[in-house]
C-alpha cells in the first residue's frame, strides 16, 4: 500500500473544463481585437481580512471600500466595508500577511480554497458582462481599479477591474497610443466555479470570447 | 365572385423598399407565391392579388388589411410553428410558410361565418346569460365553446431557440424614429450623452418613409447624422416597457445571433416620440376587406409598390387624407369622391353583398361604387409608455385626440404624441427635448457617480436640474369623428361593435373599466391601440356625456406584445458541486438536486451502503453543510443569541450541539459549533439553512448588537467535508492523521482537532454521531478535497471502506431518532415539540425566540397542550412502510392526530421505523397508532419510549 | 425594476437586496407581555405612504440599513448615515 | 332589543321585483325585438343611514351583503366602493378555485365555498363559466413531493377529491408538460384535485350585485370612505379598542350604521386604521399576466410552488398566468419587468414548447398578507366594526363561503364555527393557522 501521508497534495482548480461548448462565433469584432479571454486564476491565493475601523489594520490596508490597489506584489481589494481580499501568489500574500498588526478587532480567513477566480479580459469585456450582470460597466461607473459585488449569471461576485495592473506587478506600460483593454477578476463562491464559467464563456460567444 | 378587384404590384416607386432583384418564394395558404427582399408579409401577399386574409374572432367575418402595420388586427397569420405573426409588420423570409388562423375549414369557405348570421342574439356578455340550466350542460357547451378560440396554433415541439439579453445604461434611450424621435437622438448625442435610438419598424424615418421625395432624403440624412453622432441604433425594435426608475425593456427582433434579444436599460432619461396611431371609423360594413386607413395605403403605394384598389372612395379629415387621395391619382386608382369630413360630408356604410367592398353609401344616402375605402378620421395618440410612469393623458376636444398630462423629469415626449407641426417644427421640438434629456442625464449621473463608491470620482457641486424650456408644439384643430350615423365595429380583434357598447352602457356596465371587462373591448391582442378612443366615444355618446367626463382606460405593459422566449432569454439556473462531485460522477452516484447542491444520493444500493458502514467504515461527502468562521471576542455573545442553549463555557476543543429557533419559537436550524482557538469557532447549519443563518447572524450583529464584536465569514465550499463512519473510522484515520492523537480519551465524542489529513495541512476533525456510529467529521481545504477523499479510499480498501450517499445517511440518521429540521418540523414547530426542551435555557438573558419559547414550554407542559409531540413510530408489521406523510388517525374516525414525517425500512434493524408529530394524547410510549397508508387502508403502529430506534444508549458513536 | 439607494454602494436594483419589512424596536424578551411580543411579531402599521423599513444589500455590501420609502410611490428619502445603529432598543 | 333582532325588524321592506331572467329564450326574444336588458344593479341615491354598510364592492362585500339579504332577511344594506365594482381584487385574480388545502379547518372552508361556486349559476342566474377542469399542483423536489402528499391525506379523510399523481399521469393530463428529468426542475410528480378549476371571475361579481340588488341592497361605486365613526374607545378621537362603531364619512356625506363591515383587500389596513383597530396585514401587490390566444391546448389548471408559477388556458385560447407577490410592500400596482422575464423562464421550463407565445398584457392587484396566510374574521375590538380582510393570493376562490358566514356572524352576532379559526385575537394568543406550514404558493 502506498503511504497516502508520502503523497504531495495538488491543488484542484473547480474549473476542472475550460473548453467552450460552443465555437466562438463573433460578430462585430475585427479579429485583431479577438484577444477575448477567460482565464482560470483559481489557484492564487486570497486572504481576507476583516479590520473594524481605527484599527492600525485599516491603516495599513489604506484602501476604500469600492477600490483596489497594488502594493507588494498583492492587490488590495476594499470589497465590502471594514473587509479587504488580499489576492496574490502564497509568498507574497504571506509576507504582507504577516506584516498587519492584529491589534484591536481584527481578523483573517484564507479564502483561497472558498472563492474561485476567472480573469476575463479584452476590448469587448465588458460587452460580455453587460450580458450577465445588471451593473453599469462604463468607465465613469466602474473605472480602473473599482471593486463592486454583484449577481453574475445569478451567482454572487467579487468584481475587480485591474486593467493596468495585476497581482505580482504593473503592467507593462504598452505603447500610449495603444488602448489598454479592460480586465475584470471575477472572484466566486467555489462550488459555482465551473457553472460560471461556463455561463461567462457562452455569454461571450457573439464577441468571440475564448478560454484562456 | 368573379372580376372582383385583387391588389397588385405597381411599377417601381421612388421610395420603395423592396429589392426587386431579390425574388423570395413563399406558401400562403398552401399557394407557391413571391415577393422581393423588403416586402411584409402583408405586402407580397397583396401584391399576390391577396385580399381577405383572416376571418373575425367571433362572427367570423371576412377580414382584409386595414392599417397593413403591426398594429392591423386583421393581419395574423400563422408563420410555421410562429403563431399570431404580424403580418403587417414581420418581412417575407424565403421559403416561409404562411397560414391563415382561426378559419374551419378553409379561409373561403369559413362554416363557423355561421356566426354572422345569429350575430344579433351573440349581443356581448350573451355567454353570461345562457347555458344556465340544465347545469350539467355548462361542461359540454364549455367543450364546444373552446373548439371556437381563436388564434394561431401551439406547435408543442417547438424549440426554445437562442434568444438573449444584456443590460445597458444609456443617458437617454428614444422610443420612435420618426423625424423627432431621430431629432432627438442626435441632439443627445452630440450634447455628450450615451444615447439608444428604438424604432419599432425596420426602417428609421416614420411617416417621412411614405412622403415625398424631399422627406425621405431628410429621413436618410438624420440617420446619417445618428450614426456620426454615435447613436447606438435599434430598428425593428420596440420599447416594450418603461418599469420603476427608468427601466425601460426593449425587444429586439433583428438580432444576428439570437432569435430576439431583451434589453433592459437603465434610462438615465427617457423620450418616448412613438408618434401617432391613425384611429378607424366606426359605421356599418367598416370591416369589409377593401376598408383601409389613409396610412395604410399610402405605405402600400410608396414603401411597397403595391395598388391597393381601383375605384376608391376617400373619407379625409386631414392633410394625410389628402395625401392620400393624391397618392392613389397617382398610380392610376381612380378616385371617384373625395368625401370631406371637414365639410360636414361621411359616410354610412361599406356595402357588399359579397365579401369585399362593391360600394359606399355617404351620409346624405348617395351610393358609390368602388373596391376601395379610405378614411383618415384622426389618430391615436399611444401614450402606453407614458401610462407607465403614471401619467394620464387629457382629451382635447379641438385637436380630437388624447395628449400627455403633466410633466415629468426623466419621461419627456415628442413628436405628434406632443402636438402638430411642420416637419422642420417636429424635428426643432425633437432637438430641443434631446437636448434637455442629455442635460438632465448629465446632471443623473453626476449623482450617481457621487454616491457610488466605486465610481470615478466627479468634480464640482451638482449642477441645476434643467427646467423644460422647449416651446410646445400647436395643436391643429381637428374634427372630431369617431362613428358615423350606422354602428359597426369598434374593436376589431374581439368583434364588438358599438351596439353591444350601447346596450352594455345601458345594462349598466357604464363605466369604461365596467364596459370594457363586459363586452372584452380592447382586451384583444390589438390592446386598444387602434379602439381605446372609439370605446370611449361610444360610450359617452351612450351617457350622452364628454370623452373628458368618460375618461380613459390605463394602457398596461407591454406596449407590443413579447414573446415568451424573448422574456425568458437565456435561463441562468446555477448549479453547485463539491470538489469531490468528479470523482462521484465516474463512480455510478445517482445524483440528487438539493437546492442548487447537485450531490450524490446513493451509489446504487443505500440499504448495503448502511450495512457496510454499520460494519466496516464509510465515507459520506457532506461539503454541502453551511459552515461559518466565527472569529472575535464575542462570539460566545453570538452564538448564545443564536442558540437556544448556554454557549459561554465551551471550552477551546469541543463541539457543541443547538438548535436556533425564529422569534416566534419555531424552529429554524440546528447543527454543531466547535471552538477552535480562544476567539475562533466553526459553525455549521443544515445544508439548505446555510445563507439563511449567515443572513440570521448578520441581522443581529448589524441591527441589535453592533458593539458586539464577531467576525462571520461563510467558508462553506471552502473547506471540503467529509464523514468518515463506522467501527473502523478511527483505524482508518489513523493512517492518514500522523499529528492527531486519536486515542478515545485524548479525542473524545464531541471533540474537535486541528491537524493534518494525506498530508494536507490545516485539517479540522470532530466527533459528531449523525449516523448514529463511532464517526469524523473532517473539513479539509477544498482544493485538496478530492486528494483526501482518494487517500480515504485508498488506506480503508482492506477496512472494506465504502461510500455512502445521502439516503443511507438518511437512514442511518433516521434509526438514531435524528430530526431533520424542515421535514420533521415545519413552519409552525416550536421547540419544545422537537423533545429537545431541556436544551431551552430561559435562565440565559436573551437569545432569539426567548420570548415564545417560555410561553411555549408552559403550554407544552399542561395536559391541555395543543403542541404536537415529536416522537418514533414503529408498525405492528414491521414489513409495512408508511409513506411520509402518512395520515395518524383517532382508531375508527378520520380525526387526525398526526402524521408520519419520516418513514424507513432500516436494512439494520430489519424492520420499518418512523418518526412522526401526534398529538399528545397520543404521545405517551406504548400508544397503539392508527395510520391510513396510501391505498386508505389503516394500520396500526406502537409509539416508541426513546427517538432512537438503534443503540439508544449511544454506545458505539461514543465508543 | 426598483432602484434602492444602498448607503454604500449607491443605487441598486431591488434584486440585489432582500426586504426585511418594518423595522419595529425589539421589545424586551424578558418584560414583554404576550400581547406586547406578538403585537411587535406580527402587527404592521402598513401604512400607504412614508414607511422605516430594512433592507439587506445582499449581493452589494451585505449590511442591513433602515431606508424611508413612500409605499405608494416608491421614492426613497433621507438615505441614512453609514453605520447608524438601526432598528434595535436604542 | 338586541342588535340582532333591530337588523331582523328591518327585511322586507325594500323588496325590489325581480327583472328578467337570464336565459337562452330570454337571448331570443331580446334579440329579435332588438331590446336591451335592463339595468344589473340600480343607480340610486346615498341615504343617510342603513343598518349595514360594507366597504368594498368586490366579491366579498357583495358576497357578505347578499347572504344578509338572502340568507338573513336584513336588506337595509349599502355597500361603498371607491371605485366600480369588482375594481380591486375580484378582477385582477387569476379565477382558480380548489379545496385541497393543507389544514382540516382550511379544507372545510374552501369546500363549501367550492360548493357555493357550483350551484352558483343557478343560484344566481348567470352563467360564472365554471370551468371544473381539474387543478394540479407539481412537485419538483422531495420536500414538495412529502407535502403533496400530506395535503392529499389530509383532504382525502375530508372526503376532497385529492391525490398524488405520477409524471406519466402527469403527462397524460397535460401533454404539454415537460415531464422528462431533463429540466432542471423535473416533474417528480403531482398533486391532482379534479373539482378545482376555473370560473369567470367578474361575471361572479355581476351575479352577485345582481343578486343582492334583487334583494334591496344598494351598490354605490365611486363612494370613498374616508373615516370610520367610532366613539367610546380607548384610542385617539374615541377609536380603538372598547368603542363601538356609529357610521362612515364618505366622499359623498355621512352614513350611520351601527355595523360596518371592512371588505376590503390592499387596502385593509387603511380602513382598518380608521376604526382604530390594528392589523397584522403587509400589503403586497400580485402580479399575473396573459398571452395572446392560440388554440386551446391546456385542459387543466397548473400550479408549480417551486417555480412560483400558476397557468391555465381560458375557453377563448389565452394562457393566464399568476406567480408569487412581489418582494416588498407597496401600494403601488404598476407592475414590474422581472415578474415577467421570471414567469416566461418558469413556464418555458415546464412547457419549452411555447416561446413563440406572446405575452399580451400584465397587470397586478393588491394582496394583503398575514403571517399564517390565512384571513382574519370577525369581531374586532370595536363593537359592530367586522373584517373580512387579510386574504393573501386566495380572496377569490373564498369569496361565496367568506359572504355566507360574514353574514352569518353579523346577523347572529356569533363567530360561526367555520371562521373561528380566523379570528383576529389569534395574534395576540399565538395559535396560527396551520396553512403556515406548507404555502409557499397557495393557488
Amino acid at each position: 500500500m502506498v503511504d497516502p501521508n508520502s503523497v504531495n497534495p495538488v491543488f484542484e482548480s473547480p474549473i476542472t473544463s475550460t473548453n467552450s461548448g460552443s465555437a466562438g462565433t463573433s460578430i462585430g469584432t475585427s479579429a485583431d481585437q479577438a484577444a477575448l479571454t477567460l482565464a482560470d486564476e483559481s489557484s492564487l491565493t486570497k486572504t481576507l481580512i476583516r479590520a473594524e475601523p481605527r484599527t492600525k489594520a485599516e491603516r495599513q490596508l489604506d484602501v476604500v471600500f469600492g477600490a483596489s490597489r497594488l502594493v507588494d506584489g498583492v492587490v488590495i481589494s476594499g470589497q465590502r466595508p471594514s473587509e479587504w481580499l488580499v489576492i496574490g501568489e502564497a509568498n507574497d500574500v504571506s509576507t504582507f500577511v504577516d506584516r498587519i498588526d492584529r491589534e484591536g478587532h481584527v481578523s483573517l480567513v484564507d479564502h483561497t480554497h472558498s472563492r474561485a477566480m476567472m480573469r476575463l479580459t479584452g476590448l469587448d469585456a465588458s460587452r460580455v458582462l453587460e450580458k450577465v450582470c445588471s451593473l453599469d460597466w462604463s468607465s465613469e461607473m466602474t473605472p480602473n481599479g473599482a471593486v463592486v459585488s454583484a449577481s453574475v449569471a445569478k451567482v454572487g461576485c467579487d468584481i475587480v477591474r485591474n486593467d493596468t495592473f495585476r497581482h505580482g506587478s504593473a503592467l507593462a506600460s504598452s505603447a500610449p497610443t495603444e488602448v489598454i483593454p479592460p480586465s475584470y477578476w471575477i472572484a466566486c463562491d467555489r462550488s459555482f466555479a465551473q457553472y460560471l464559467f461556463d455561463a461567462i464563456l457562452d455569454a461571450g460567444q457573439e464577441f468571440g470570447l475564448l478560454p484562456a | 365572385m368573379s372580376g372582383e378587384f385583387k391588389p397588385s404590384r405597381l411599377g417601381p416607386q421612388s421610395g420603395e423598399v423592396i429589392d426587386r432583384s431579390a425574388t423570395i418564394r413563399f406558401t400562403w395558404d398552401s399557394k407557391v407565391m413571391t415577393g422581393f427582399a423588403g416586402d411584409t408579409i402583408a405586402s407580397a401577399l397583396m401584391a399576390n392579388g391577396v385580399r381577405i386574409v383572416s376571418r373575425s374572432m367571433k362572427y367570423h367575418r371576412p377580414r382584409g388589411y386595414m392599417t397593413a402595420d403591426y398594429w392591423d388586427p386583421n393581419g395574423f397569420v400563422q408563420v410555421g410553428d410562429d403563431p399570431n405573426v404580424r403580418s403587417g409588420h414581420r418581412l417575407l423570409e424565403p421559403g416561409m410558410t404562411i397560414d391563415p388562423q382561426n378559419v374551419w375549414p378553409s379561409l373561403d369557405h369559413d362554416v363557423k361565418a355561421a356566426n354572422g348570421f345569429v350575430g344579433r342574439f351573440l349581443t356581448a356578455g350573451f355567454y353570461y346569460k345562457t347555458f344556465i340550466r340544465p347545469q350539467r350542460l355548462w361542461p359540454a357547451f364549455e367543450k364546444v365553446l373552446s373548439t371556437f378560440a381563436p388564434g394561431g396554433t401551439v406547435d408543442l415541439d417547438t424549440p426554445h431557440r437562442l434568444h438573449d439579453k444584456r443590460y445597458a445604461h444609456p443617458d437617454v434611450v428614444v422610443a420612435g424614429g420618426g423625424p423627432a424621435g431621430m431629432a432627438a437622438a442626435i441632439a443627445a448625442a452630440e450634447a455628450g450623452a450615451r444615447v439608444m435610438l428604438v424604432e419599432h419598424e425596420h426602417h428609421l424615418g416614420g411617416h417621412l418613409l411614405w412622403g415625398s421625395d424631399e422627406d425621405r432624403a431628410l429621413a436618410a440624412k438624420m440617420r446619417d447624422a445618428a450614426d456620426v453622432a454615435g447613436v447606438e441604433i435599434l430598428t425593428d425594435s420596440t420599447v416594450t416597457g418603461r418599469y420603476e426608475d427608468n427601466w425601460v425593456s426593449i425587444v429586439q427582433r433583428n438580432h444576428p445571433l439570437a432569435v430576439e434579444r431583451l434589453i433592459k436599460a437603465r434610462a438615465t432619461s427617457l423620450v418616448v416620440a412613438p408618434g401617432l396611431i391613425e384611429r378607424p371609423y366606426v359605421f356599418a360594413g367598416n370591416d369589409k376587406p377593401g376598408v383601409m386607413l389613409s396610412g395604410a395605403v399610402r405605405r402600400m403605394i410608396n414603401m411597397y409598390a403595391v395598388k391597393p384598389g381601383s375605384r376608391a372612395v376617400v373619407l379625409t379629415a386631414n392633410a394625410d387624407g389628402d395625401a392620400a387621395v393624391a397618392d392613389l391619382r397617382d398610380v392610376g386608382v381612380e378616385v371617384a369622391r373625395v368625401v370631406d369630413a371637414r365639410a360636414g360630408e361621411n359616410v354610412a356604410s361599406a356595402n357588399g353583398p359579397g365579401r369585399t367592398v362593391e360600394s359606399v353609401t355617404l351620409g346624405d344616402g348617395t351610393s358609390i361604387d368602388c373596391d376601395l375605402l379610405v378614411t383618415a378620421v384622426g389618430w391615436t395618440a399611444p401614450t402606453s409608455l407614458l401610462n407607465m410612469a403614471a401619467d394620464r393623458p387629457v382629451y382635447d376636444a379641438t385637436a380630437a385626440r388624447f395628449f400627455p398630462g403633466g410633466p415629468i423629469d426623466t419621461v419627456l415626449s415628442t413628436g405628434g404624441l406632443t402636438g402638430d407641426g411642420t416637419v422642420e417644427q417636429l424635428v426643432e421640438h425633437g432637438r430641443a427635448t434631446g437636448r434637455l434629456a442629455a442635460e438632465r442625464s448629465a446632471v443623473a449621473k453626476h449623482r450617481i457617480q457621487a454616491h457610488t463608491a466605486r465610481a470615478a470620482p466627479v468634480s464640482g457641486d451638482e449642477p441645476a436640474w434643467p427646467h423644460d424650456l422647449r416651446a410646445a408644439l400647436g395643436r391643429d384643430p381637428h374634427p372630431e369623428l369617431f362613428r358615423s350615423t350606422t354602428h359597426g365595429i369598434v374593436d376589431f380583434s374581439e368583434d364588438v361593435s358599438s351596439k353591444d357598447l350601447v346596450g352594455a352602457a345601458a345594462e349598466g356596465f357604464d363605466s369604461v373599466e365596467l364596459l370594457k371587462r363586459f363586452t372584452t373591448a380592447t382586451m384583444g391582442p390589438s390592446q386598444g391601440k387602434l379602439e381605446t378612443v372609439n370605446t370611449v366615444a361610444v360610450l359617452a355618446e351612450a351617457r350622452g356625456e364628454t370623452i373628458e367626463e368618460v375618461g380613459t382606460t390605463v394602457w398596461r405593459p407591454p406596449y407590443a406584445p413579447i414573446t415568451l422566449g424573448a422574456l425568458a432569454g437565456r435561463i441562468f439556473e446555477p448549479v453547485r458541486v463539491s470538489s469531490i462531485q468528479p470523482w462521484h460522477e465516474a463512480n455510478g452516484a445517482v445524483d440528487i438536486l438539493a437546492g442548487a447542491w447537485k450531490r450524490p444520493e446513493h451509489y446504487g444500493d443505500p440499504a448495503a451502503e448502511v450495512m457496510n458502514t454499520r460494519t466496516n467504515v464509510g465515507i459520506i461527502d457532506v461539503t454541502p453543510l453551511g459552515k461559518l468562521d466565527l472569529q472575535g471576542p464575542d462570539v460566545p455573545k453570538l452564538l448564545s443569541q443564536l442558540y437556544t442553549n448556554k454557549w459561554m463555557q465551551l471550552p477551546v476543543g469541543s463541539v457543541r450541539y443547538g438548535i436556533m429557533c425564529a422569534e416566534d419559537g419555531v424552529v429554524l436550524d440546528d447543527g454543531v459549533t466547535a471552538r477552535l482557538g480562544d476567539e475562533h469557532y466553526l459553525m455549521t447549519t443544515t445544508s439548505s439553512g446555510a445563507a439563511t443563518i449567515w443572513e440570521w447572524a448578520e441581522n443581529w450583529l448589524q441591527t441589535e448588537h453592533p458593539e458586539w464584536q464577531v467576525h462571520v465569514t461563510p467558508v462553506t465550499t471552502g473547506l471540503c467535508s467529509i464523514n468518515i463512519a463506522g467501527p473502523n473510522s478511527r483505524t482508518l484515520l489513523g493512517r492518514l492523521c500522523p499529528d492527531i492523537d486519536l486515542d478515545p480519551d485524548a479525542f473524545p465524542y464531541m471533540h474537535v482537532r486541528t491537524g493534518t489529513v494525506a498530508g494536507v495541512d490545516d485539517c479540522i476533525a470532530w466527533r459528531i454521531g449523525f449516523t448514529g456510529e463511532l464517526s469524523y467529521e473532517i473539513h479539509v481545504p477544498s482544493g485538496y478535497g478530492l486528494h483526501v477523499w482518494n487517500a480515504l479510499l485508498d488506506a480503508g480498501a482492506d477496512l472494506g471502506i465504502k461510500p455512502f450517499g445521502l439516503e443511507a445517511q438518511r437512514i442511518m440518521r433516521l434509526e438514531k431518532g435524528h430530526f431533520i429540521v424542515g421535514q420533521d418540523t415545519d413552519g409552525l414547530t416550536k421547540a419544545p415539540s422537537t423533545g429537545l426542551a431541556p436544551l431551552i435555557k430561559l435562565d440565559k438573558d436573551d437569545f432569539a425566540g426567548k420570548a415564545e419559547l417560555g410561553w411555549a414550554l408552559d403550554e407544552f407542559a399542561s395536559a391541555e397542550s395543543k403542541a404536537p409531540r415529536l416522537v418514533a413510530i414503529q408498525p405492528t408489521d414491521p414489513t409495512v412502510v408508511p409513506h411520509e406523510a402518512s395520515q395518524i388517525v383517532r382508531a375508527g374516525t378520520n380525526e387526525i392526530l398526526g402524521r408520519i414525517t419520516s418513514s424507513r425500512m432500516s436494512p439494520t434493524l430489519g424492520r420499518s421505523i418512523c418518526l412522526g408529530q401526534v398529538a399528545i394524547d397520543a404521545a405517551a410510549p406504548g400508544t397503539m397508532l392508527t395510520i391510513v397508508l396510501a391505498d386508505g387502508t389503516r394500520t396500526t403502529a406502537e409509539v416508541m419510549a426513546r427517538h432512537a430506534h438503534f443503540d439508544p444508549e449511544g454506545e458505539r458513536l461514543r465508543g | 425594476m426598483l432602484l434602492v439607494p444602498c448607503p454604500h454602494c449607491g443605487p441598486r436594483n431591488a434584486s440585489d437586496l432582500s426586504y426585511k419589512g418594518e423595522s419595529h424596536a425589539r421589545p424586551d424578551p424578558n418584560s414583554a407581555t404576550a400581547e406586547e411580543w406578538r403585537s411587535y411579531l406580527y402587527m404592521e402599521d402598513n401604512p400607504a405612504g412614508w414607511l422605516r423599513e430594512t433592507w439587506y444589500c445582499r449581493s452589494g455590501c451585505r449590511r442591513f440599513f433602515v431606508l424611508e420609502r413612500d409605499t405608494a410611490t416608491n421614492e426613497f428619502r433621507n438615505p441614512p448615515v453609514p453605520g447608524a445603529k438601526l432598528g434595535g432598543k436604542a | 332589543m338586541t342588535l340582532f333582532q333591530s337588523l331582523r325588524g328591518s327585511m322586507k321592506s325594500n323588496a325590489v321585483s325581480r327583472p328578467p331572467r337570464y336565459s337562452a329564450a330570454g337571448l331570443l326574444v331580446k334579440g329579435v325585438k332588438q331590446e336591451s336588458w335592463p339595468r344589473v344593479w340600480r343607480d340610486v341615491p346615498l341615504k343617510k343611514s342603513y343598518d349595514v354598510v360594507i366597504v368594498g364592492g368586490g366579491v366579498h362585500g357583495l358576497a357578505t351583503a347578499y347572504y344578509l339579504a338572502a340568507n338573513h332577511g336584513i336588506t337595509n344594506v349599502a355597500i361603498v366602493d371607491k371605485s366600480y365594482l369588482g375594481s380591486g381584487g375580484s378582477g385582477r385574480n387569476t379565477a382558480i378555485v380548489r379545496s385541497n388545502y393543507l389544514t382540516p379547518e382550511g379544507v372545510a372552508f374552501y369546500d363549501r365555498s367550492l360548493e357555493l361556486y357550483n350551484s352558483m349559476a343557478v343560484d344566481l342566474n348567470i352563467n360564472v363559466m365554471f370551468s371544473e377542469r381539474g387543478h394540479m399542483t407539481l412537485a419538483h423536489t422531495d420536500s414538495a413531493l412529502r407535502t403533496m402528499h400530506w395535503r392529499a391525506e389530509v383532504n382525502k379523510l375530508q372526503n376532497i377529491d385529492s391525490s398524488v399523481i405520477d409524471p406519466a399521469e402527469v403527462k397524460k393530463l397535460a401533454p404539454s408538460l415537460d415531464t422528462s428529468s431533463d429540466p432542471r426542475y423535473p416533474i417528480l410528480g403531482a398533486l391532482y384535485h379534479p373539482p378545482g378549476g376555473t370560473i369567470r371571475h367578474d361575471a361572479v361579481v355581476w351575479g352577485y350585485a345582481r343578486a343582492a340588488d334583487h334583494l334591496g341592497v344598494e351598490m354605490h361605486q365611486k363612494a370613498e370612505v374616508l373615516d370610520i365613526l367610532v366613539e367610546g374607545g380607548d384610542g385617539p378621537d374615541g377609536k380603538g379598542s372598547g368603542g363601538r362603531v356609529t357610521g362612515v364619512r364618505t366622499n359623498r356625506g355621512d352614513i350611520s350604521a351601527p355595523i360596518v363591515v371592512n371588505c376590503t383587500a390592499g387596502w385593509a389596513t387603511l380602513i382598518s386604521d380608521m376604526a382604530g383597530v390594528k392589523l397584522p396585514i403587509s400589503t403586497r401587490p400580485l402580479q399575473a399576466a396573459v398571452t395572446e390566444p392560440v388554440k386551446v391546448f391546456l385542459p387543466t389548471v397548473v400550479v408549480s410552488g417551486s417555480l412560483h408559477v400558476y397557468v391555465s388556458q381560458t375557453d377563448r385560447g389565452e394562457l393566464v398566468f399568476g406567480a408569487s407577490v412581489d418582494p416588498f410592500n407597496t401600494y403601488s400596482v404598476r407592475g414590474s419587468l422581472e415578474f415577467t422575464e421570471e414567469l416566461a423562464g418558469h413556464v418555458l421550463e415546464l412547457m419549452p414548447g411555447i416561446s413563440r407565445m406572446r405575452l399580451l398584457r400584465q397587470w397586478a392587484g393588491l394582496c394583503d398578507m398575514t403571517p399564517d396566510y390565512s384571513p382574519v374574521m370577525g369581531f374586532t375590538p370595536v363593537e359592530g366594526f367586522f373584517c373580512d380582510v387579510g386574504w393573501g393570493t386566495y380572496g377569490f376562490k373564498a369569496g361565496p363561503v367568506s359572504g355566507e358566514q360574514m353574514a352569518e356572524c353579523i346577523a347572529t352576532q356569533q363567530t360561526p364555527k367555520l371562521i373561528e379559526p380566523f379570528k383576529l385575537s389569534r395574534f395576540s394568543t399565538g395559535e396560527l393557522v396551520g396553512e403556515k406550514g406548507a404555502a409557499a404558493v397557495g393557488h
